[in-house]
């Protein structure tokens, strides 16, 4: 492994060069808040004016989504939520979908589960139960209705919606640690593996870097995500700041309170803009 | 004994709950919450109790997906939503108001109701502002329906609806009123609901939780709640910090 | 936590009594040789006397399924293979599919870990690509050819595999540890994970049991299957004897010659159980 | 230089092997490892190379379905499968000899071969008997088919057939004679094959392992092959334990 040792350190990046396969017009696929949402990262996006992406939500958002909408670097959107939670509503995701600058594709959660799947599994679509009846199953022309072949009564259909699976282009997750071959630990947060295999490419930032072969470590490994999977990493201490990292730190809830009150209006948004995200480049 | 609202109404949720072998409740959910732990201290234990949200009093390690996987396999009995909107067939609307394409209102979204609604067998609806603005004829958006038609899979539904003036069945497509909570009347409770429901002609109020019952969720359940909403149990129980020690 | 606490102690039981739920004409799913095979178990079960399973081998077996076949416990078999590995074929499969006193069910790999992962998500069958014009599908009956409704050309079929799930009644393996409350460590081997999410039933035996709750530390939780699945935990050292525990222990090489040796005719298997089962019982 | 015949077949396989990200070899296969091997030298750290069995050379960590669902997602590109039989189709039998239902000969089963010859754009298929007993005309069960339908998807399949006696290409559903290794003849190909194929009118010699080769072999690869298969590695190269320490 020494050759391929050597050529895996150069996964580690600064932060803007290993945001560079994110690219405008493409897929992007993040997790929802208690997995690790790369917020420095998505700060160093906005800055860098990254535009029209197809945003997936894995399988909510909450101020990731709204900071990029806001932002106006989204074009699409295909989640199941997106809310500031006990903050209350998302407001630039609310202004963007009711001023309609923003395509949405509605959702539900394991829909999104379950499509990353298919990609993961490299199968084209993903049964689910449930959605039949629904308007979300109505808006979505992509999503087909079979009739299992496995239903119990042949006089009976059984109607089925079938996913087609979500292969993004790139994944980007924030996380507690990575090696220098690239592994990183994602611990119970399996998505996150999920999505780097569905993913062309995946990005990871992380707290701080692990000494030596996570995978070494029998205990460690059952946590971590291979190197393998992925394309680019970058050190951000508290990456996902105002967000919590389970496990590690909570969310700042005084500045997510500042964050809904300041991005309740278009001009507050702005102004928080260039206070909170633009002002870190001049820093 | 004197008893609060939300005392009141954890204890109808706990009644509904019953027994059974696994209840899961939401985030932001401290009434469904209480209602579960209640229900597990009178059950010594059974149901189990999930608190999404909780790294504490979840299992999780499977991901996001787990929670519905698990009620794809059956393992999940009970679970609480909510909606914007509910209308009389039992469906609730978690996306907008107005047309979809270009909404006057926009909520968060569907979540996962679109499939828990399916596979869950009690889906307890809980919204505690009753009114016709939120309990309408119809839906602007169903984010997942009260009913289905006999062939689609469905082993799960609403069985109630909860408010703060009135505990709703709900039963082949349409809500029954069965009781009225102390303090308010049918005549309110028709006044302000968008929907046709059915009654009795005596309808009952609903009973006020026994001193037991409030024993039990004051000092039993209170210290539990507040490890997950510390700012609902001081307010509610009067429970501080220093019941984290227990 | 406290009462299910103390309930959950009831899990931990003689290895015979964890073995209860697996009753005779039961499906019962084993995983592969590296990932934990309950040898102790699969001993107890032949002293017991089980018989008519209907063995799920995910998705291969070795020695676990040839003593079980050979001791008459099997009625059908669900796998992709049954070998010793580099101690050459598994003699008494052999011997019972050649003799017609098996049912097969022939699988693929991946076959058998999607219809587990099925199971697992409560769905009624998942898409696998391949299989189309091999022998396998076309004596699998159970499985389903459809015309995928997410072909790219509308003017050819894009047939593909529909694999009903499979719900086995138990899932049984042996892991490293296990906490009171029954929480199983199963490190990187996330199908024991699936197979017990997809089972009625999980019963685990264990090298030694845990103090605390492996679900406090967040590192030994991204290994560990939550005890809400299991029905029961046996502590049984050495548990996969001969077999290996990987990072745990080796495969006895030693003995699994042996064992290729004696079960090469009908006589000298007899004489393996004898001694090495059987004798277990007495001591 | 004089050469092994374990040799001579690990350099016809690096060479088939190509410029490619992603090699994966089964267990039991020290030939396909070494060749692997030494392509990843030769590549100055590519291809990247699995051993699967050995945790050493395996990153796995989401159970057994990784690898397959790694092949699912195009990941693997070279892929090494065998039979009891091989057919002149490209169709290999790891099943059974006779009829399914009443074998005469049980083989251990089709292992994940139904699905990674038709996903892993590089099938190699690696077979040292070379027989009429095991190069038939056709398979008596198909555990994998050598070539598909138009519209059956199908990103991969055989390339090559390496046996220790010939180097065979396979396109367009038939294998083609493309060498015969040094102490071998045509001859003795077609009367040890038991299926047709087609040939050049001259059938040059696999060409003998460079002396370049045989040292990257025996003094960089070797060592590295001890960990996964020590006896091979003692045996073929002469490595002994001492290795390890490297």
């Amino acid at each position: 492994m020494g050759a391929r040792g050597s050529a895996m350190s150069h996964l580690v990046k600064t932060l803007d060069e290993a945001l560079a396969p994110i690219t405008d017009g493409c897929t992007l696929v993040v997790p929802r808040e208690v997995s690790g949402v790369p917020m420095a990262a998505t700060r160093a996006l906005i800055r860098r004016g990254v535009k029209r992406l197809h945003l997936v939500a894995l399988p909510t958002s909450s101020l990731q989504a709204d900071l990029l909408i806001g932002a106006g670097c989204v074009e699409t959107l295909e989640t199941s939520a997106v809310s500031l939670g006990e903050f209350g509503p998302a407001p630039r995701f609310s202004a963007a979908v009711t001023g309609g600058s923003i395509a949405m594709k509605d959702a539900t959660c394991p829909a999104l589960h379950a499509a990353l799947q298919a990609a993961e599994k490299g199968v084209p679509f993903m049964p689910l139960r449930g959605l039949i009846g629904s308007d979300i199953l109505k808006y979505r022309p992509d999503w087909k209705v079979i009739d299992s072949p496995f239903g119990q009564d042949s006089n009976k259909a059984d109607p089925i919606v079938l996913l087609p699976a979500i292969k993004p282009d790139v994944a980007l997750f924030h996380a507690a640690m990575a090696d220098r071959l690239g592994n990183v630990w994602i611990g119970r947060q399996r998505e996150l593996a999920t999505m780097a295999h569905a993913a062309v490419r995946t990005v990871a930032t992380v707290e701080k870097m692990h000494d030596g072969n996570l995978l070494d470590d029998p205990v460690l490994a059952a946590g971590t995500l291979p190197g393998f999977y992925v394309e680019s990493i970058a050190i951000a201490e508290r990456g996902a700041w105002p967000l919590p990292l389970p496990d590690y730190y909570a969310a700042d809830a005084e500045h997510l309170a500042l964050y809904a009150r300041m991005a309740a209006t278009a001009e507050g948004f702005a102004e928080y803009l260039d206070k909170y995200v633009y002002e870190k480049q001049a820093a | 004994m004197n008893f609060r609202d939300e005392e009141l109404l954890a204890d109808v949720i706990a009644r509904l709950i019953g027994d059974v072998r696994h209840v899961a409740v939401g985030n932001a959910s401290p009434i469904p919450a209480t209602a579960a732990l209640l229900a597990r201290e009178r059950g010594h234990g059974r149901p189990y109790v999930s608190l999404l949200g909780s790294p504490k009093h979840t299992f999780w390690t499977d991901g996001g997906r787990e929670l519905f996987d698990c009620a794809g396999q059956g393992r999940i009995d009970v679970f609480f939503l909510s909606g914007g909107q509910i209308d009389g067939h039992g469906n609730i609307n978690l996306v907008s108001i107005g047309d979809y394409a270009h909404p006057k209102v926009r909520f968060p979204g569907s979540f996962g109701s679109a499939h828990l609604y399916y596979v869950v067998p009690k889906v307890i609806l809980f919204r505690t502002e009753h009114s016709r603005r939120t309990l309408v004829p119809d839906v602007d958006f169903i984010s997942a329906p009260g009913a289905s038609e006999p062939n689609v899979f469905r082993t799960g539904g609403p069985i109630a609806l909860v408010t703060n003036r009135c505990l709703f069945s709900f039963a082949d497509g349409r809500f029954r009123l069965e009781s009225v909570h102390p303090g308010h009347t049918v005549e309110e409770v028709v006044e302000n609901t968008g929907f046709d429901f059915e009654r009795p002609a005596q309808v009952p109020e609903t009973p006020a939780p026994s001193p037991e019952t409030l024993t039990l969720m004051r000092e039993t359940v209170a210290p539990q709640l507040a490890e997950v909403y510390p700012q609902f149990a001081a307010q509610v129980f009067g429970v501080g910090q220093a019941a984290f020690a227990r």
